[in-house]
């Protein structure tokens, strides 16, 4: 099966050649929480994760609120 | 910068851009035992806004992992994403864009662009930078700088919301070094100026008030108290404290005493 | 001096000889440009204790004039009769035992005796004597002194309920001039120590009570505010605020700062 | 009539010959009011108003509460 | 920074950039009733660097006017130009560029970038741009900037010979207002740090020293006191002694007493 | 008070009761290595009158062991000793008459009756007791005391030649924790003033004679130095230039900045 | 005689057609003293005031040092 | 032979019976140097040394200058 090899916060990942970051989500369980999502330094609105695809070479942060001053 | 004070029946609202507060502490949501404790302490403290620092989230970490924000809802609370660690003006204008996406669309910020140095004191350059860019992109930025008069007012034609001037370095404790610094800030600034950082007890968050500033935000204080839960107690008391003494216009100060009490009329004497 | 922290249900009480108070901010009753004006900021202060001179009545008035105690009724506040204007031992036993048989035995005095000095000092000698007198004739003893802690301990040896040393001349609104001086008097008197003139706005009556101090006692700097009952509320809640700080544990003070946000999973950083 | 010259307060003041110290605080319309006398260095309880008489060269002397620091 | 105790024989020198110094007390030239006046003062003050500004002539005034020069010959005195007066970096560097054909090729210069502000404060942002050119341009840059760290750092970064940060206002005397900063200043940075502007009277100048300062530059506290050649000489001896106290190493600070005379062998006691 | 500035050729001299000097740093003899190092330490200081202790001899000792005085010679030092270790007004006094026989009738003595305490405070009482003998007794006094100004002004009054109030703890090297205090002593006695105690580095010696006192006395400050002869050095010119500040008669303070350099004539600006 | 018409530290002035910087210097008696010389906001050297020709529009900027902090 | 019994700083000590002051000091290799002598607490001065005779009881107290602040 052809996968897509992705850099997710820094770290080598790979997934299913037509994941989408919907999908990417769902794998990391992460799927409804309160995240936010770039994609090579642009921002991935909530609304776009099903229909954004990734591709070989993509690099994805996803962040979330953590304590801080 | 003159004193307009409340009637006795008016509430003495505080307003950042386009956003209208009553309490003037705000406060930070790192360095707690637990979330539990966070979650005290800023009800204690009776603060409106909370800071939050973004950060990747662990891949592959437990997905029931408690989250901050179960704790502090955004619907309670006034989440003020901040820039923590970034040390350029890209980084902190990505990290205010992935705030926002974040928060539904949520585009106040706190904006910090710390040197790499062990004051931690901002890279003033870096912040003017940033200020600008995420002004032109819509957010509603409060900065964090140093006490520079000029910066300050330079930051403010920018177009940032609020400056917020360090009192001593972040996590210190010190109190604040510089007041004359902050008093010159406040002389000419017309958005609401707060002091963010050097607060370490209850009368340094008073004497900012006192000062005439709208607001202080701070973190350690609260969090590393022995008992942080009373000292949020204590901290939203001062600043309340300072702002009232600050509206109610002090004494005036003598170089000599006066008494208190007549000093006619007294047993003994012979009427002079 | 080790903290005993109280838990959150119990009251955090203050008690001189044979009373307990709630509220830990004493105020004066002169310099109010009326006594209604008297009355309502010493309502708003939440003063359990309030001090009053004694003085000959004006033979030949207008015997319908209204009398102090009608708007601060004993059985509502604990009137604490000073002895302001005496400048001799003697006069300030007289006028103590005055005071005692105008409040129906009441035993609680407040011992002043001040040099006739642009200062408003006390003459410590003169004080105890005064002291000396008074306690052997029963009277619980509340004295103002310097802020001298070898005449501290005397005063307390001498069986004083509690020792009131000056933070700054009285009426001068400088605030606490020697910390030093009262952390040492703190460090050893087990009666409790209250800050007695000196504050002049609200930050300085918290830092009394951060520095450990039973209670503050004022007088100008709320009756002499431009807005006398907007600082007495101010005052109410600094005392409040700097006894929670004091009780709280405030952080460690750090000559360099600390980041309040976590430094690592930032944004855009290989992992290291 | 025989009087007793006394001092009240300082200002000199003279009385009816047999009056007590109740006589003088109800001539000075005082009677009821919250004051302490002294008579001659000497605390006069509210008791003994009505029995202590005045004599003549005797100093009395009636406070009140004020206001005060 | 690790203090080198100079021995007993050697000078206690002070190098900024090619140039070496035996005073550590620098002067400005401002404010004098008259050149007379200025010329005995700077004798007094044993200054060997004195500051001027760059200014026209004025066209068709009096030939043999005196001159600044003749008082202070460039022989005798170091003459550092400084850029007062500008508030671009532009002009900034065009007055060092007339002041160096003016002094005959000397590219010691004072950079200073005042914003149009009643502090004025520097200007940071036109600093640094200013203090790039110059130095490019073969300068050697003493540049007068704000107690920030960063900025500090950035401009000895850029290559200026020694760092300037203000103690308070030019002007106004007020002292240093923060010696934290000054001394996060000291601890980083390698050419020499000197207080320019604030000092008010010698202790002022002893304290900056004390902190590690390599040296102090003052114009009005000399130039407006009373008898300005005497304070001339309270300040050469202020700026030793602060430098002396420093290389001297103070006793170490004690939260208590300890006595100066030994407790035992007193007259009078059974020995214990 | 008046500042009388003497003339430039005048010297600006320094007398007590009935003896006149030129330094007006006192200095103790305490805490130091040994005898060589008291001596070179105190030239350095240039002080003219040295504090020692009075006790008992050792009985039995080696009776070649080198003496205080013989490094100290009473025909080139004005020796004052002090009444260290007493407690009462009692021992003070017998520790006077025993150093007047020592100093073969030598009368002038530093009164100190410390309280048994920590601070190493007077006890004010025994002092002031302590005083009235020493001056019935034909002694000239120079009396240890607390910051309180009353107190001062009642020892000026038994006839004590010189008053020295603490700055802050014997030997803590604090600082002057009161300067209000020590302004409100100078601005009514007569008798020469002197801070005795507390200064720990030259610019609190500088402070201490910028209040417009007459002289400082210290030990620990000098003794306990890294350095203790350099100490000295900056100590002698730390009290000098404090004494040409004060009668130099510093700047106004001023809450702004006003410019050191002309505003005018600049370079490439259209005139005005 | 032909003029050239100049700006000195701000002020019209006007020179005979081909005075030189040092013409210009010995008319405002500035020769000989110490001073630095701008030329259109370059900086004139000493030793080229001599044969530095003035035209029409130039602006010149002389200076000296004076007393400052 | 007959002695007397003194404190000198507190120290018990003994002399010949007829023993001065001076007789003391020598004993201790005290004499010629810069010492204060008290005896019952009265002074002792220097030129009375050798006319004072020690008797059993006394009490001497004898110091000297030492450093001190």
């Amino acid at each position: 099966m052809k996968t897509v090899d992705i850099s997710v916060n820094g770290e080598a990942c790979s997934m299913p050649a037509d994941a989408s970051v919907a999908d990417l989500l769902a794998e990391l369980k992460l799927a409804g929480r309160r995240i936010a999502v770039e994609l090579n330094e642009n921002i991935v609105p909530k609304s776009s994760y099903a229909q954004t695809r990734l591709a070989t070479g993509d690099q994805l942060e996803i962040v979330h609120a953590i304590g801080g001053g | 910068m003159s004193i307009v004070r409340p009637g006795a029946s008016e509430a003495d609202r505080f307003t950042v851009g386009s956003h209208t507060f009553n309490s003037r502490l705000l406060v930070g949501t790192g360095k707690y035992r637990d979330f539990e404790q966070t979650r005290l302490a800023i009800e204690a403290s009776g603060a409106e806004i909370v800071t939050v620092a973004i950060r990747r989230t662990n891949i592959g970490q437990n997905a029931d992992e408690p989250n901050l924000l179960d704790y502090l809802p955004p619907d309670k609370y006034t989440i003020l994403p901040n820039t923590a660690g970034c040390h350029t003006a890209k980084d902190a204008v990505r990290t205010c864009r992935l705030a926002r996406e974040l928060l539904d669309g949520w585009n106040l910020v706190k904006l910090e662009v710390l040197s790499e140095h062990k004051t931690l004191y901002p890279d003033v350059v870096e912040t003017l930078n940033a200020a600008e860019v995420l002004v032109r992109d819509g957010f509603e930025v409060m900065v964090y700088t140093s006490d520079d008069p000029i910066v300050a007012r330079q930051l403010e034609a920018i177009g940032c919301k609020a400056v917020m001037p360090l009192g001593a370095p972040i996590g210190s404790g010190l109190g604040l070094q510089n007041p004359y610094n902050i008093a010159m800030i406040l002389e000419e600034l017309t958005v609401p100026v707060l002091v963010d950082a050097g607060v370490g007890t209850a009368s340094e968050a008073a004497v900012a008030m006192e000062l005439g500033c709208d607001g202080v935000l701070m973190n350690t204080a609260i969090a590393l108290a022995e008992d942080p839960i009373m000292m949020a107690r204590a901290m939203r008391l001062a600043v309340e404290s300072g702002r009232l003494a600050y509206l109610a216009g002090r004494m005036p100060r003598r170089a000599h005493a006066s008494a208190s009490s007549p000093m006619d009329n007294l047993v003994g004497r012979r009427p002079g």
